[in-house]
């Protein structure tokens, strides 16, 4: 049959090929009117995650940098112009991030680049940041300078100089009173989970704490209670789960069902500082000893500025009715702060010269909505500011008593304590 | 008499419990008509399929032309000279009838390492088909009566020393069933031997020299149409089971 | 010693219950694919459908969501019968035996579901609140032993046990389920018969997706939704249906409560992250010494 | 002019060579890139699923091998582009090759199962194998000034390539013209006409002389050695792996997508449909909200499987 498509075959390839020019060019069409705007306007690209796993979150994020920039213009943008996002979808995967950097730099000629949300859709964005030489700001990426060692990256990851240890150190800190012994650790089968079980098993071992259960879920598990139970067996003092949203809630609903005898159960529980979460969860959290970033407990307060914020985000969200975190403190904060750093440093400097503001982020502490801030060497923290929260008083599923103070009282750092660590089960009924 | 073209030599066939087939030993003679007969079930198409080996036998030995291939894949049988229609049809639907035609040609033509020139070939088959003028038609615009011919033609493309044909009339007209018999007749006087499955009696009873009659996997009767038709086992076979 | 007896009744114990929701999650494709020989890929996530469905039901009017599921059944029903009509007219009608293009099909019908979530609901996971979710029936055994059997599950496993038993005695029973399971094998049979081949297939069909109703909202009682999650499930549901044997739906069932039982013991004895590869090992073996499946009757074929 | 076809390939070569030299935009390299690859991927699987009718659920996992292969030699030997692409292809190759016994016993759906099974398997062994970065991923660090023959190929001023992004797009589109090469060539001689016949009917096949196993096995061997040199340059172009990107289930869907809406009885089919439905995606998660990327597939997978059963090409030739 294949005789059939000589004659064809020719004209088949050519349309294929035009139709990929077609493909190709679209992109420089759009762009062309750019320019002609009275003052031309400071572009900052980045891509997010905006559907896939981390979507939920991601959304949140974009919605921070876009209050900033309402903030910036309001003020009167940087350098006088005002600030334009451009920003596309990576749908979670990381295939997609080269390209849209490439873009960013090459077709839509941006000013300034911050990363997606999440470390493996940040780190294919690297290469392409050293290449043109270009500050870049890392948001919750954990680590992904150690093999680039690139002298302009700079994390929002409030973790330490060694973030994968820094992560929990404040967790192993608190769980120090119930003098343990033995740990258990379980870990989902995902990139930044295993970051932190690595730091956290250094950190236990570093305790003196004998490791009686390590293992990985797969990130589909549909039921987690053999987990708990196969740990529990082990006898742990200590539980420290590193999962992601669906992992986190199986875990919490089989240690409700199967209950555990540890003294401290959780640590980096990723999806329990989503709202939807949260209230679906309800009652069942009371106890965990969590890590988070933001919570709204009163010595918040000295991050300036973030309760206004957030107050906005959740008018915004309610308002526009966005499918999206209806509290949003995990990641707006942050998200704002990553770019409001950034913006700093560029009025500071005075100019678009990279290599200037990357060196005025490095010798300068930031007052940003997430507290003062300091880079170290590898663009990292310098020390980690990770909070320790117990879950506690929670009485339904109503979603507004975690937008109040005491659901999640802040056990470390010290400065910003509004409770003390309790047992497990002294929280559960 | 010359040496036997295919021996089958206690051949037995199991299907988890069921015996499709119980130590069945015959033979067909160079160049003859033979007939395969029996009621449904009675293991004709099994035995066909342990000949052109798409079934493997657990015991007995298959020995075509001299050689035992008892264990050979079809392809190599069919490259050996055993040839088959099949009782549906199936035909290669995404391709025309010629070439149809020209794929066992050039495999088999390939395994025994001569070249055909495999459109002419098939050509020469479709016309005493006549059925050349369909050469170039996809085979899903052919009829009934048209796709068994195309089973027995491509069967016929492989160059064969046996031809088996499995069922090519049934639930043809009569005129048609005389049809596909002459152009067997055809292809027997070019010296191929031919194995007939049929449930048409008149067609077996017409076509064959000799005819064995299979019932519940056991050879019952053998002989000459005249025989088969006296012999008193076949009649009970036949009336016993559901159709004649 | 006490305590591995006790991992290993409780391992035991919710793999069965585990089964049972992955039966509950793959009895509608033993009938589309396992009977009607319809690679209906989308089902998962027609699964994920009902599943937002009974979100919806639950966390707007506060129904239970077995109950909202029981409510969406008829929809689903309506759904596959239009789902049935469409591929009918595209494929079937003109004899298509290649069952590629309905692959593709289905394919493509799933990505659209999963878009229109997206669309309407974002891509939060979801939960929903019922009595029984988080809770569990501690059954003391003895020192050191005691068998917990979390609700959620226990729910699932007996919903699921329900349905399958009932189709089973609808199929093997009834003259109309006689004529579904000839359906596959010999059309013509049918048509002397009597019966429409065609209605048969679309009546059937759209059973299987009406599962999807009940089946999804198990599925948010046991785990959190988004719409993605579908897409995971695609695997698991075929392995079991395959695992079975096509055309059989107590075989389903068998092979759900065995994919179901191997995850549980793996999960407890050898470390979680190898249950999926396990699960799918087993289907592998089972395919490469036995292709038609644990119960089926017909050969491995198209 | 018996080889006009030979000489458009290395024109293209030649065309995607001077495209790496005079276009400064590295954007076009990007979507080239990925482009390209769909190209491969959806040539290899209409090796086996257009011409031979056996169904490929598992692309994913053969272009992961090919992927982690590469992350491995990187990791052992550091050994550069070229080479990944070979024992990418090779290791691919034999697991093509394995699964090539599969279709001994399983066909149809089965053998499809059987496919994505195994890609599930392949996924959790590398999940646990830490060499490669385990679960938690692996950041690849491209060699700094890479050789080849002595002479100096990516560098930005004195390398033949001013970068790697231009290095792997023409790597790449020599793959993608080397493989539709392979397609067409395949599609013309016995072997593709063995193919058919299996994908027609197995046993009528067999018994007409077609030693099917050993086609089936050349045909899986091939295509799976093709999805694994795809594979193999991922890991440097994303410098970052981690087994959900490399298992994503997005390539066995286009893999399948792509050669349905393109047509899957030519080599040309596979080839449009991967510019096509790889043009559209790109297009339309950068220009489009991206849940609509995902629609786009689905809208147009239904939309040709019912009006174009051909798809393009099929359809063009109606349209005669």
């Amino acid at each position: 049959m294949t005789r059939l498509f000589n004659k064809k075959m020719r004209g088949l390839v050519f349309s294929a090929f035009v139709a990929a020019a077609f493909v190709l060019s679209a992109p420089f069409a759009t762009t062309a009117e750019a320019g002609s705007h009275a003052k031309k306007p400071i572009k900052v690209g980045f891509s997010m995650a905006l559907t896939g796993a981390l979507a939920g979150g991601g959304q949140q994020a974009l919605l921070g940098i876009e209050l900033w920039a309402e903030d910036v213009n309001k003020n009167g943008g940087l350098l006088g112009r005002p600030v334009e996002l451009v920003y596309y979808d990576d749908q979670t995967n990381p295939k997609n991030v080269p390209g849209i950097y490439s873009k960013l730099l090459d077709v839509d000629k941006v000013d300034l680049i911050v990363s997606g949300y999440g470390t493996n859709l940040a780190a294919p964005a690297m290469p392409i940041a050293i290449e043109r030489e270009m500050a870049f700001m890392g948001l919750f990426a954990m680590d992904i300078n150690a093999k680039w060692k690139y002298e302009k990256y700079f994390s929002i990851l409030p973790a330490g100089p060694k973030p994968a240890e820094g992560f929990s150190q404040f967790w192993f800190d608190a769980v120090k009173k119930f003098n343990p012994k033995t740990i258990a650790v379980i870990a989902a089968d995902a990139e930044f989970a295993q970051n932190l079980k690595k730091g956290a098993v250094a950190n236990a071992k570093a305790a003196g704490y004998e490791i009686v259960y390590e293992e990985n879920y797969n990130p589909k598990t549909p039921d987690f209670t053999p987990i708990v139970r196969a740990a529990n067996a082990k006898k742990p003092d200590l539980i420290y789960i590193a999962s992601y949203p669906n992992g986190s809630t199986g875990l919490v609903r089989a240690l409700a069902e199967v209950g555990t005898e540890a003294k401290a159960v959780g640590g980096g529980m990723v999806g329990l500082q989503f709202a939807g979460i949260m209230a679906g969860l309800g009652p069942m959290l009371n106890g965990i000893l969590n890590y988070d970033f933001f919570v709204p407990e009163p010595t918040m307060n000295l991050y300036p500025g973030a309760s206004e914020l957030i107050a906005r985000y959740q008018a915004k969200v309610k308002a526009e009715n966005l499918k999206v975190d209806a509290l949003g403190y995990y990641l707006v904060p942050f998200s704002y702060a990553n770019v409001d750093i950034l913006g700093q440093a560029v009025n500071a400097v005075g100019s678009l010269d990279q290599d200037a503001i990357a060196e005025y982020i490095h010798k300068t502490a930031f007052k940003t909505v997430v507290g003062d801030v300091k880079f170290g060497a590898n663009g990292e923290w310098e020390q980690s500011r990770t909070l320790v929260v117990q879950y506690q008083g929670i009485t339904n599923n109503d979603l507004d008593q975690f937008a109040k103070a005491g659901t999640r009282k802040i056990m470390l750092p010290a400065d910003i304590k509004t409770g003390d660590v309790d047992t497990f089960n002294a929280y559960r009924k | 008499m010359s040496e036997p073209l295919l021996k089958i030599e206690g051949v037995s066939k199991h299907f988890g419990g069921f015996t499709a087939l119980n130590n069945v030993t015959t033979f067909v003679k160079p160049g003859e008509r033979f007939g395969l007969i029996g009621p449904n079930g009675s293991g004709k198409t099994t035995m066909i399929n342990c000949v052109s080996g798409l079934l493997r036998n657990e015991e007995g030995n298959i020995i075509f032309n001299g050689h035992d291939v008892t264990s050979q894949k079809p392809h190599q049988r069919t490259a050996a000279g055993i040839a088959r229609s099949f009782q549906i049809p199936r035909p290669f639907h995404t391709m025309s009838v010629i070439e149809n035609l020209m794929i066992p040609s050039e495999f088999v033509g390939h395994h025994r390492g001569e070249k055909f020139d495999d459109r002419a070939d098939g050509m020469e088959i479709l016309e005493t088909m006549g059925m050349a003028e369909k050469a170039d038609d996809p085979t899903t615009d052919l009829t009934q009566i048209e796709l068994r011919k195309l089973e027995l033609a491509r069967a016929m493309a492989a160059k064969p020393k046996l031809l088996i044909s499995d069922e090519a009339m049934a639930g043809l007209t009569g005129q048609e069933v005389d049809e596909v018999i002459d152009i067997l007749f055809k292809m027997n006087e070019r010296g191929i031997t031919i194995i007939m499955i049929e449930h048409i009696m008149r067609a077996v009873m017409r076509f064959s020299q000799r005819i064995i009659c299979l019932d519940a996997g056991q050879l019952i009767a053998e002989g000459t149409p005249e025989e088969i038709v006296k012999n008193k086992d076949v009649e009970r076979a036949y009336l016993g089971s559901d159709d004649g | 010693m006490a305590i591995f007896i006790d991992l290993l009744l409780n391992a035991l114990v919710v793999g069965i219950l585990l089964g049972g929701f992955y039966a509950a999650l793959s009895i509608g494709l033993a009938i589309t694919f396992g009977l009607l020989d319809v690679v209906n890929i989308a089902h998962p996530t027609i699964l994920i459908l009902g599943a937002f469905v009974a979100f919806v039901l639950n966390s707007q009017v506060g129904i239970d969501p077995i109950l909202a599921g029981l409510i969406a059944t008829p929809f689903f029903y309506g759904f596959g019968w239009l789902i049935y009509q469409l591929y009918y007219n595209s494929f079937e009608k003109s004899g298509e035996t290649d069952s590629l293009r309905g692959l593709a099909f289905f394919f493509g019908l799933l990505f659209i579901i999963e878009v229109g979530l997206i669309i309407q609901f974002g891509v939060d996971h979801r939960l929903v609140e019922a009595p029984y979710i988080g809770e569990s029936a501690n059954i003391v055994l003895g020192e050191e032993i005691d068998v917990a059997i979390p609700y959620r599950l226990l729910v699932a496993f007996v919903v699921a046990t329900i349905a399958t038993l009932a189709i089973r005695a609808y199929l093997t029973k009834t003259f109309f389920g006689r004529a579904v399971r000839a359906v596959a094998q010999d059309m013509m049979a049918l048509r002397l018969m009597g019966v429409d081949p065609i209605k048969v297939k679309r009546i059937a069909f759209a059973m299987g997706v009406a599962t999807a109703g009940i089946g999804g909202a198990l599925m948010i009682i046991v785990l959190p939704i988004e719409p993605s999650v579908g897409r995971l499930y695609i695997g698991n549901v075929f392995a079991i249906v395959v695992l079975g044997g096509l055309g059989s739906i107590s075989g389903t069932l068998v092979a759900a409560i065995i994919i179901g039982v191997a995850e549980s013991l793996v999960s407890t004895f050898f470390g979680p992250s190898w249950a999926p590869a396990v699960s799918f090992g087993i289907l592998l073996l089972v395919l490469a010494v036995r292709p038609e499946g644990l119960f089926g009757k017909t050969a491995g074929g198209h | 002019m018996r080889y006009l076809f030979e000489i458009v390939c290395l024109l293209l070569l030649v065309l995607a060579f001077v495209a790496t030299q005079v276009i400064g935009n590295q954007f076009v390299f990007f979507v080239g890139f990925v482009i390209l690859q769909y190209v491969v991927m959806a040539t290899a699987w209409n090796i086996l699923g257009g011409y031979a009718g056996y169904v490929n659920f598992g692309s994913a996992g053969f272009l992961a091998v090919g992927a982690y292969t590469s992350v491995a030699l990187i990791n052992f030997l550091g050994v550069g582009l070229v080479e990944q692409f070979v024992f990418g292809g090779i290791i691919a190759g034999l697991l093509g090759l394995g699964t090539g016994y599969l279709t001994l016993r399983l066909r149809g759906v089965y053998f499809a199962i059987a496919t994505l099974a195994l890609a599930i398997i392949l996924e959790t062994i590398v999940a646990h194998w830490g060499y490669v970065g385990g679960a938690a991923g692996t950041s690849i660090l491209p060699a700094r000034k890479p050789e080849l023959l002595g002479v100096l190929v990516v560098d930005r001023k004195a390398g033949v390539f001013a970068n790697y992004k231009e290095f792997l797009f023409f790597l790449m589109a020599g793959v993608a013209i080397g493989s539709v090469w392979v397609a067409r060539w395949i599609e013309r001689s016995k072997l593709g006409r063995g193919l058919n016949a299996i994908k027609d009917s197995e046993e009528a096949a067999e018994c007409m002389g077609v030693p099917t196993l050993r086609l089936k096995l050349i045909a899986t061997t091939i295509s799976g050695a093709m999805m694994g040199v795809a594979g193999a340059p991922l890991a440097s172009y994303l410098t970052f792996i981690d087994p959900l990107s490399a298992f994503n289930l997005e390539y066995a869907v286009n893999a399948i997508a792509m050669p349905m809406i393109g047509g899957t009885v030519s080599w040309v089919g596979p080839v449009i449909g991967a510019v096509l439905l790889g043009g559209a995606q790109q297009w339309a998660s950068l220009f489009i909200s991206s849940e609509l990327n995902l629609l786009i597939v689905g809208v147009l997978l239904v939309i040709f499987v019912i009006i174009a059963p051909g798809g393009i090409v099929g359809w063009f030739k109606k349209s005669r």
